[in-house]
């Protein structure tokens, strides 16, 4: 078990500020990295894995600081987001050079276990040059985990995966965080974050604008009504009834159903099921419309 | 006064229906923009820097030797040897022009949205070497225009004034070899890296070879050796061809004995070698 | 089993890339101009200074070192495969001497053979042994400083040029001063020394040509290594 | 090696979405289409002509938007789109005129005279669109148009791709690797995988309601499908959600009526639909 903390953190290049006074830790599992681009999360990936001076604070891995610090790669594994690749060697050879080059006492062992975490067994012959843009990307994976390191950077790892690419990608990341591992990974694809992964850090112009489980994030955001979109069997009768209700900031009627603001979302949604009863109108559809990764993701950007 | 009356004008998308030329015209413009690449218009002021001070320094030699030949008629200073003094000029001209024409390209990864056009592949490269030798040839030539100019206006008869005009257009069609051969294997070694320092390296690199080889065959003891060294260097094989089409300064054609409709055959043969490389290296890359 | 590793790939890396062809043509011309002259019976003193000094030392010797400098380094900083490497539990040394050493092997090869060839055929083994000992010497040299320039800045290929062509090339021709720093002049010294023929004319005392490439070897070295310690990776990329 | 092999499809006019596996053959079927590529065997038509015979005509009237970086940095958007409109044929003011609507229409207005070199990806990824649309196509084939773009712009990208093949009458196909994007704003799909055809349908017959109910509440899920147990109703669990099979109208009352006894928050009740993801969720499904 390995945590990354940041405390303190700034990083400018003359006037630019690419990242203004972070701090956080991250612990045990999978986090998503989220931000608008050039909101500086390549940045902080970079400073977390020592390729990167910070101007302010420190970085550090269990306590040891990450730059000019190359043993800190022992416990670190980095995929960065330029998908170079020694494109002459195979896979397999690629695998053993990190292998080696990691002093590991089986190379051939740690080298085959690693590409077959990735699947990447059967293609591990063929020169790098000839593979595809996911394959290639499977193979910088494997060489990051060759080592089996507690900490694992990725920035936007499932670029340029095909579909069936991304999902294996996504299990992997999964069982590696269930596993006890410490992965950070960025992506602008929130709905794959959010299958990833609740827990996020939010970056906005360089600021940490929130860390955590979205989901509570967004129960954070008090001023924000909570928006649901309803469809019944008396559409015009629900808002009636739920006009009535406190925490009902205004309901909307139109031609596809409802669109309820509630302000208290706690006794909105237990409200909800009893008033529809009480009523004798049967509820056939309640979406949360603003409750997903991508909505409370702009609210943050926005505010 | 009338009501006052209101339109909204349609600005969304609209349809084009306008001609839409054909290959000419295509060909025309990637050769109108190559040469506008060449001195760096439509472009930074960093890529004016270098393309102009070079037309700079050509167009001072060339005012200097014109103000030269009206005071003094007879100091040898013709327009062909006019080109002989820039030639290392044109190929630090080309060196660089010629990677900002294509291995920019590459680099950038604009082909696709070239060949997914009605432009060919062909006449893409065509039209690039076609520009690069225009802008050498405009570099080289546009000053001789003016020196043609001051001898002209300073011509005392007709008849001087007619061997001026003799003497310029030989001038002209010279620079013209010197930018067909230049633009040539500037281009090829240009377009097989995206690398602009590696191809400007590599165009520098050809010139720079290629001299000591002349040297060292100018210093065999066979007379036939020395009479063809020159051949084995792009700057003095043109050298060559023009000490036989026009002779030199002081008469002498010694230097490349009876070889040279050879030169001039070398010349062309290098030339088309060059365009002959260009396209295949093009099928290559548009293919992969 | 680190060292070989490093090597094996700067190695693969190098031999893999089709700039490798470049490094085939060079020597072959200097023996090839020095056999023609040979056969043809022409005097040394008209022959060596172009082809030994003016193409070998001078051009062949400096490009092909610049070529396979910035290549084991550069080209990996280039297009990003350096981070590969850059994240293993390595000290900096260990990723910068074998590449440094391949580097020198690889120019050394290329470079001495043909050069020694050609001293053969001008004059002696002893002036063909002089100038393979002063290219290995000019190899180092040469590829320290083109490892270290491929660190200090973005454009190593550009600026190794522009030593080699303008700073010894056209000032070393005519300003005595620039000569000091100049590995061109070291290196035709140490031929020169080891071989007086009276062929090659040096401009430096063999003490200076000896020390001074032994700082320009062991001082970009470990200006590589130092500046690859703090080696940072552009950031925002978008 | 055979990238593609007896693939027939047909595709009507709308927004196409064109997904498939890496490798799959995509790229070669893009270069089919543009007749950049003759396919070793078969028959294409695009716009109703052969880009095997009219390879020309076929690329006056459709626009590509590559996938990889494919700008001069060293022009400026409208210097780069006017050039490109001219390379598709448009007469000189016409190019410029329709290269400014271009670029303003995909919302690039002042930022339009600096050099692309310094614009951010999702700027790029406009000017990318500015170019295939310059020349007025009736087919834009769009390669992962929302590469690198963050979320903000990707709503936009995928708005005007909406609009374009919508509003303009444009015919578009958009590959992507993104099925959530592809469900958004695409008609009708073809899916390929391994070089073959894997489906090809409109986009609302792929993603028709099932009879599963997916339930969640905010808290005390257990507690919620031990009750619907009770109640008859096996429930299964999917991360946060509760899976209840629709027998019957009456199953919707039965939920609510159990969660309001328990007094939970109920989050979202929805009948779940297919998604296209389902195509390749499965892992049966040979490929070289």
């Amino acid at each position: 078990m390995s945590d990354v903390t940041l405390s303190g953190v700034s990083r400018w290049y003359g006037n630019v500020v690419a990242v203004n006074d972070v701090t956080m830790t991250l612990g045990p599992g999978v986090t998503g990295l989220l931000g608008p681009n050039g909101a500086g999360k390549t940045t902080v990936l970079h400073m977390m894995a020592g390729f990167l001076a910070p101007s302010r604070g420190t970085v550090t891995i269990d306590g040891e600081p990450t730059w000019r610090n190359p043993s800190v790669y022992r416990r670190l594994g980095l995929v960065s987001e330029r998908e170079a690749v020694h494109d002459f060697l195979t896979a397999k050879e690629f695998l053993l050079v990190s292998a080696r080059l990691h002093r590991l006492p089986d190379p051939e062992a740690a080298a085959q276990r690693a590409l077959e975490l990735v699947e990447m067994t059967s293609a591990q012959d063929r020169r790098i040059g000839t593979y595809s843009k996911g394959m290639r990307q499977r193979t910088r994976v494997a060489a990051a985990l060759v080592h089996d390191p507690q900490v694992l950077l990725l920035d936007e790892p499932f670029n340029g995966m095909d579909p069936r690419q991304r999902l294996h990608m996504m299990e992997l990341l999964h069982r590696l965080g269930t596993a006890g591992r410490t992965i950070l990974f960025s992506s602008h694809i929130l709905e794959e974050v959010e299958q990833v992964s609740g827990t996020v850090q939010v970056i906005v112009a360089g600021r940490l604008a929130a860390s955590g489980d979205y989901r509570a994030i967004r129960r954070l955001m008090s001023n924000r009504p909570h928006v649901f979109a309803i469809h019944s069997t008396d559409d015009r009768r629900l808002a009636v009834a739920l006009m009535g209700q406190a925490s009902v900031t205004g309901v909307e009627i139109e031609r596809t159903g409802l669109t309820v603001r509630a302000g208290d979302y706690g006794s909105f949604t237990r409200a909800l099921p009893k008033i529809a009863l009480a009523e004798g109108i049967r509820v056939r559809q309640l979406l949360p419309s603003d409750e997903s990764l991508e909505s409370v993701f702009s609210y943050l950007v926005e505010a | 006064m009338s009501e006052a009356a209101g339109v909204i004008h349609d600005i969304g998308y609209q349809r084009y229906s306008g001609p839409r030329l054909g290959r000419g015209y295509v060909f025309s413009s990637m050769y109108v923009h190559g040469l506008r690449t060449a001195f760096g218009l439509g472009r930074s002021a960093k890529a004016k820097i270098f393309p102009w001070f070079v037309v700079g320094v050509v167009f001072l030699t060339g005012t200097i030797l014109a103000a030269v030949r009206a005071q003094i008629p007879d100091a040898g200073v013709t327009y062909t040897a006019f080109v002989d003094m820039m030639a290392w000029l044109v190929v630090f001209f080309v060196a660089v022009v010629a990677p900002e024409l294509v291995s920019r390209d590459l680099r950038a990864g604009v082909l696709p949205l070239y060949f997914s056009r009605p432009l060919r592949r062909t006449d893409y490269a065509y039209a690039k070497l076609a520009a690069l030798a225009t802008a050498v040839w405009l570099l080289l030539g546009a000053p001789q225009v003016v020196m043609f100019l001051v001898a002209a206006f300073s011509a005392d008869n007709m008849s001087q004034f007619w061997t001026e005009v003799g003497d310029v257009g030989p001038g002209l069609f010279y620079a013209a070899l010197w930018a067909a051969l230049f633009a040539g294997i500037g281009l090829l070694v240009a377009s097989l890296t995206g690398k602009r320092a590696f191809a400007a390296g590599g165009i520098v690199a050809v010139f720079l070879m290629t001299t000591p080889i002349v040297g060292v065959m100018s210093v065999m003891p066979s007379q036939t050796m020395n009479e063809l060294a020159l051949l084995f260097s792009p700057s003095s094989l043109v050298f060559g061809v023009g000490m036989w089409l026009f002779g030199t300064a002081d008469g002498d054609t010694d230097s490349i004995g009876p070889f040279g409709p050879l030169y001039l055959a070398v010349t062309i043969g290098v030339v088309a070698g060059c365009v002959a490389l260009l396209q295949a290296r093009y099928r290559k890359v548009a293919s992969s | 089993m680190v060292p070989q590793t490093i090597a094996w790939i700067t190695a693969r890396g190098l031999f893999g890339r089709r700039r490798f062809l470049l490094l085939i043509p060079l020597p072959l011309l200097v023996v090839g101009l020095a056999v023609l002259s040979r056969a043809f019976g022409v005097a040394p003193e008209n022959w060596a200074q172009p082809v030994l000094v003016g193409l070998g030392l001078a051009v062949v010797l400096p490009v092909i070192a610049l070529i396979v400098g910035t290549g084991v380094l550069g080209s990996e900083i280039d297009d990003g495969t350096i981070v590969h490497i850059l994240t293993k539990p390595l000290p900096r040394w260990q990723i910068v001497l074998p590449k440094l050493v391949v580097a020198t092997a690889v120019t050394t090869v290329t470079v001495s053979i043909s050069l020694y060839v050609a001293g053969v055929l001008a004059h002696s083994v002893r002036l063909g042994l002089g100038l393979a000992l002063a290219g290995l010497v000019g190899s180092l040299a040469y590829s320290a400083l083109f490892l270290a320039l491929s660190l200090v800045t973005r454009r190593p290929v550009l600026l190794g040029l522009v030593y080699v062509l303008v700073w010894e090339g056209l000032l070393g021709n005519f300003v005595s001063g620039t000569r000091v720093l100049s590995i061109q002049q070291y290196v035709l010294t140490i031929a020169d020394k080891v071989a007086p023929t009276g062929l090659l004319q040096s401009k430096v005392s063999l003490p200076v040509a000896i020390i001074m490439s032994a700082v320009f070897a062991v001082g970009f070295t470990l200006l590589a290594i130092d500046r690859l310690r703090s080696f940072s990776v552009a950031g925002e990329t978008s | 090696m055979t990238a593609l092999s007896d693939l027939t499809v047909s595709v009507q006019p709308g927004i196409v979405g064109l997904v498939g596996a890496n490798g799959a053959g995509k790229s070669t079927l893009i270069k089919i289409l543009l007749g950049l590529l003759a396919p070793t065997s078969g028959r294409v038509r695009v716009l109703d002509l052969d880009p095997t015979v009219d390879a020309a005509a076929v690329r006056a009237r459709v626009g590509y938007m590559p996938e990889h970086e494919s700008l001069s940095p060293d022009l400026s958007a409208a210097e780069f789109v006017t050039h490109l409109g001219r390379v598709s044929g448009l007469p000189r003011t016409a190019a410029r005129e329709r290269a400014s609507e271009a670029l303003r229409h995909v919302g690039l207005y002042e930022e339009r005279y600096r050099q692309i070199g310094g614009y951010s990806t999702g700027m790029k990824q406009r000017v990318k669109l500015a170019q295939a649309l310059v020349h007025d196509p009736d087919l834009l084939l769009l390669d992962e148009p929302t590469n690198g773009l963050d979320p903000a712009g990707r709503d936009a990208m995928l708005a005007l791709i909406h609009r374009i093949g919508n509003e303009f009458g444009i015919s578009v196909v958009v590959c992507s690797h993104l099925l959530g994007e592809v469900e958004r704003i695409c008609d009708s799909l073809v899916a390929i995988d391994g070089g073959r055809l894997l489906r090809s349908d409109n986009i609302s017959a792929m993603t028709t309601v099932t009879d599963v109910l997916a339930v969640e509440v905010s808290e005390g899920i257990d507690q919620l499908a031990a009750r619907l147990d009770l109640l008859g109703l096996p429930s299964r669990r999917d991360g946060r959600l509760l899976l209840v099979p629709l027998e019957d109208d009456a199953t919707y009352d039965r939920i609510l009526s159990a969660v309001a006894e328990l007094d939970l928050p109920l989050h979202r009740l929805d009948q779940r639909r297919h998604r296209v993801a389902e195509l390749f969720a499965t892992r049966e499904v040979t490929h070289v």
